[in-house]
């Protein structure tokens, strides 16, 4: 078992151009949706809780670059970026933030409950580890079955200290369960720093308590997230358990809409905004002469046409049927 | 038609749908290489194997969590919960996940799990004597079965694993030794659907699970003196079946409520009232309950005795309904 | 006499009893340095320090049974669960340790605890806009308050914090920023007493926390059309204090209980069986029920607004029980 | 952080005879006080759960020979040993047991829930588990008031598993509590090994997680877990916090008067048994010369003496009044 923070090496496929930009696409994507996102929760469009992943957006994509299609995904309430780079429908995303009957969770959920079964992402959650349990669930469901499926899982630091994460790991643990469970480590749960909540501040550590491997990764790097991911998410395919990955990353955005970030110092969120992992990655795909700027650029402006294409879906969909109220509460009522 | 008791009902139920469908399976504790606590599924592990009778930790939010995940993929585990005192640290998983999951992500989603569990018990004390199906019974999504005899219990529970909904199944700890008919050919009872246990013009007692026997035990007592109950068992809590209360209602105009319950906030109170608001012209008399008392439960003999339900509180009630000084008797009519 | 909000009055009673008594102090998530997440607490840390204004990890189990701990060995501890959601992943704590400490061990300990918790809230969806008080009000050995106004949540919390008994102190989200009289001088409200709220001869609304201030909007409807409804506020629900209640049944012979709860076996279904039981020959009418529909709150904004009670529908229940076709108006008397 | 198995030294006291014969009177005690605890309860003088501790005496002994008289005491349901070696009256315990009104806990608690002010016992718990959160909170008031108690808490090998442990420990590591957490680690939770429940068998590797030193000792030798405990519970007097020991020992009898023991053969049990703890400890008494045959068989009679007093005194003592019922519900009703 290995529990050392260790570098991936880059996988084939992650030096082709088109897998880099494909990378690069989804991040400009997650921010520049949430940016938008942000911008019509203050016209009113958007309302109750809305949590943001700017800055986040490499362990957002990263992840989900390392899955196949039919492995089966469990997030949180910040899971925008998961869903999008899931190859979710930005138009259905944006819908559902907006509340509309074309929203991926027909406006029932919000963006707290982001799902799409076509795409085994079985939803965001917004109790905090609630979900936890019900990934080691569906675990189990491929090991029943002899699938090959892997189910990944991801939750936050403040996570960790729920019961929820300690059961469901150790029953992963003693049942070898197909699962990575990948912990977006920003430091905070709400306003509560990880040194203020855990007794243990490298989450990764947790893991030699269930007997799983753990790594502690940089979260930022795409590369090394997916990279990283993939082996964990292999190994697990290949019968060989479960395991826990720390991505380390940072939040540019409060909490929520509501949060006044008092805990906080704006040098701190400073610091991490100068090393934004966009604009890093972008760089680097210059330097490395895998694009030039007017590819980049154009991607950008891609990005803002499919984003704004979304925001006017969203708007013109029609909310869900008065009348079916009571529609989904039971499948035989 | 075979005599048998409710334990061997309840394992009847289990063994015969794990034979119908290789997608139901068995978690809990020590249900296998113990023999299950109420000895329900001895035998089970045996004749189906450790895939599809599994021990699990004592980790009750892991495992609802763990068969609702597994439900959400398409499988159909029967969980066990020892008893519902421990409930009590799953409830999040049950309400916030289970109840849920099928209306949040809009309809995308199934989590037909049956969560059996065991209300009563004797000289167990205050956390391990509860009845806390209200708990359950209030909460939109779930569906909660507390049947009474072997024949219900058996037919309940193959309907409730062949539920697409998830079924919270209540057994009794005092009902397990208890005997009953039950056909040798298949058969399933509908859930929601009341029933009339025994006929009668005079008075109508309500009940369900435990308190059924006791209200047949109180109508045989009050026959002696001349009056007739009707008793009706709910044996479903969730959807509420109120059909043949308010046609019983409607001839004896007199009703009482049982449960094993505390009176306050009780499945009775559900009850009575749905009964004022829709048979007020009917009523002669009042509604009354009979519950436990209002005290977490003493071990003590003698303070148990006072605490609980009895036939003979159930007697009085009824007599008091009829406006009858104890003691005194009347020519039905 | 100033006029404060609610938020305020909560904080005020909060920093008083704090002031007044060393042993008090407060923990929860982000009640701290984040200032609380709906800024109740904001303030306390800086003038009462880490000590006495303790963040804790997101543990909702280790917050009430670490609350609970410290009570027994004499302290006052505060314990903030953030909303009434996440109340369910310490219910055991809650019903099987803080609820009956003081029963199961023969009288030796005490556990004056205060739980504050936060019902209730707006565009959240199904797992964060939940009504469970009944959860509670069902369970002996706990004392259950939900005040309407500033005034009276100042003056329940100070006697809750006083109180030696256990107390689930239930706040509400849409009342935080409502403005009420509180008087300059020191105060209680002792728990358990119901308070009328309005005067009226011709119909009797019984509610309580944010439904109070609906059924005062719908009152000032009913007088339009000349019909003085009476608004009864529970503020109390276990100890449930009928007595105000009863009377004004007894002068108006009609009644319409109001909870922002799930109509079936909510806490509106205990009074109206208390009251058909206690008042059934006042009764004129059959006590009808206004309630929320019975769905997981949907997120779209039109089918929310559908799923809560409003004002309109507490008028429209009392012209039905005042056997009023709507529309149509009375001379009172 | 020290991790590893290591023997503990003999403490000075530990070396003086009447200590030693105390210890070995208190292991007596227990041993023979639970067989006639066992054989009342086949007389039906006892009912409900019983669960026996014998051939965990040592760990039982050890862990309160550790302790100031002010120090803190929570324990599961397992405790009868705690309790007698904590230096409650026999008479008192069984009385508990019979259900009396002269039991520990005024018979309202029962076997599993024998509790004393005076003795700073806070309590068997029967929900597993379930008492670390509240041993926890009462390690917080000693840190609050600046006390120097420390608060031993006692749970088996699958309490380990509950989501309420992990709550706990991660509080204790964080805030630094005053507390020792000692695992009674007999190799079964009811009748799941270790091996099938737990990812790590190892439980001391669990305090890692927690930033806590974890120790592994032999249980089954009296003078390593004194020495041991007292050397954790005066680090943690000192100020350097919480830690975890794992005291390795076996249970003899069933997990309660109901077990089949279909899950561990008869072997096994067996080995463990000829190793019996107590004729060990006897034997080196006499071999280092510590006491005589003589002596030692006096306080064979001198403990039966003790147990048929205690019998007598539970069989002759009343019941609670059953006016009591309601007493201690609430302090305040
Ligand atoms: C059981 C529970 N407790 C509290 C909350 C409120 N809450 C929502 S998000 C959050 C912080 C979670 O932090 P973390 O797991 O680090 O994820 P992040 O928000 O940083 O992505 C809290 C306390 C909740 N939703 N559920
Ligand atoms: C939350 C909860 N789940 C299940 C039970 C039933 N139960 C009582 S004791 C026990 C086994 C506990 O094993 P362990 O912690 O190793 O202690 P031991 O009995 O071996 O001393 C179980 C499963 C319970 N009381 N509480
Ligand atoms: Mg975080
Ligand atoms: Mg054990």
């Amino acid at each position: 078992m290995t529990n050392e923070r260790q570098e991936a090496v880059l996988l084939p496929h992650q030096k082709e151009k088109d897998h880099l930009l494909h990378l690069y696409r989804m991040m400009l994507l997650i921010r520049r949706f949430e940016e938008r996102a942000a911008e019509e929760y203050t016209k009113g469009k958007i309302a109750g809780f809305l949590h943001l992943a700017i800055g986040e957006e490499p362990a957002n994509v990263g992840t989900m670059a390392a899955l196949r299609p039919d492995d089966d995904v469990f997030s949180h309430y910040r899971s925008h970026g998961h869903a999008l780079a899931r190859g979710m429908d930005p138009r259905a995303v944006m819908a559902e933030l907006f509340g509309k009957e074309t929203g991926v969770s027909r406006g029932r959920g919000g963006s707290m409950h982001l799902a799409s079964l076509e795409h085994h992402f079985w939803g965001g959650y917004a109790i905090v580890g609630g979900h936890i349990p019900l990934a080691a669930g569906m675990a189990l469901a491929h090991e029943y079955r002899g699938s090959d499926r892997v189910v990944l899982c991801i939750f936050g630091d403040g996570a960790v200290n729920t019961g929820a994460f300690h059961e469901a790991l150790n029953l992963a643990g003693v049942w070898r369960l197909p699962i990575v469970f990948a912990v977006s480590n920003n430091f905070y749960g709400m306003g509560t720093a990880i040194e203020r909540s855990s007794a243990v501040t490298e989450v990764y550590k947790r893991a030699a308590a269930y007997n799983m491997p753990g790594k502690r990764i940089n979260g930022n790097d795409v590369l090394e997230v997916e990279a990283t991911v993939r082996e964990l998410v292999e190994r697990a395919r290949a019968g060989e358990g479960p395991s826990l990955v720390e991505m380390v990353t940072y939040r540019f955005r409060g909490h929520s809409m509501a949060d006044p970030e008092l805990y906080r110092s704006k040098e701190e969120v400073e610091q991490w905004k100068a090393r934004d992992p966009i604009v890093v990655f972008r760089r680097r795909l210059e330097e490395e002469g895998t694009a030039d700027a007017a590819e980049l650029d154009a991607i950008v402006q891609e990005v803002e046409a499919t984003v704004e294409d979304a925001v006017r879906f969203a708007d013109e969909s029609p909310e869900p049927d008065p009348d079916a109220l009571f529609d989904y509460v039971y499948v035989n009522p | 038609m075979a005599e048998i008791t409710y334990r061997e009902a309840v394992r009847q139920a289990l063994r015969e749908e794990m034979l119908r469908d290789e997608r139901v399976f068995l978690l809990g504790e020590d249900i296998g290489r113990y023999g299950g606590s109420y000895a329900v599924t001895k035998g089970l592990l045996e004749e189906f194997g450790e895939k599809r009778v599994r021990d699990t930790p004592i980790s009750e939010t892991a495992i609802i969590g763990a068969a609702a995940g597994a439900a959400m993929d398409g499988l159909r585990p029967v969980a066990e919960i020892m008893t519902i005192n421990f409930t009590l640290v799953a409830i999040d998983q049950i309400i916030n996940n289970v109840a849920k999951i099928h209306y949040m992500f809009g309809g995308q989603f199934r989590c037909p799990i049956v969560i059996r569990t065991v209300g009563g018990g004797r000289r167990l004390a205050a956390t391990h004597s509860q009845n806390l199906e209200v708990l359950f019974a209030h909460i939109p999504g779930l569906k909660v079965v507390a049947p009474a005899t072997p024949y219900d219990a058996k037919g309940l529970l193959k309907a409730s694993i062949r539920d697409e909904d998830p079924v919270v199944f209540i057994e009794h700890a005092l009902l397990y030794g208890t005997r009953g008919e039950v056909p040798d050919e298949e058969y399933v009872v509908p859930i929601g659907v009341s029933d009339i246990k025994r006929r009668g013009r005079d008075v109508t007692i309500v009940a369900y699970s435990r308190m059924t026997r006791e209200a047949l035990i109180a109508a045989e007592e009050l026959a002696k003196q001349g009056i007739e109950a009707e008793v009706v068992d709910l044996r479903t809590l969730r959807p509420l079946d109120m059909g043949p209360v308010l046609d019983s209602v409607a001839r004896t105009n007199r009703v009482v409520v049982v449960g094993e319950d505390w009176r306050s906030f009780g499945i009775g109170a559900e009850v009575a009232s749905r009964i004022q608001e829709e048979a007020f012209d009917d009523l002669d008399a009042p509604v009354l309950r009979v519950n436990q008392q209002e005290v977490p439960t003493p071990y003590a003999a003698n303070l148990e005795r006072l605490a609980f339900p009895s036939s003979q509180q159930i007697v009085e009630a009824c007599l008091e309904v009829l406006n009858i000084r104890v003691g005194a008797s009347v020519a039905a009519g």
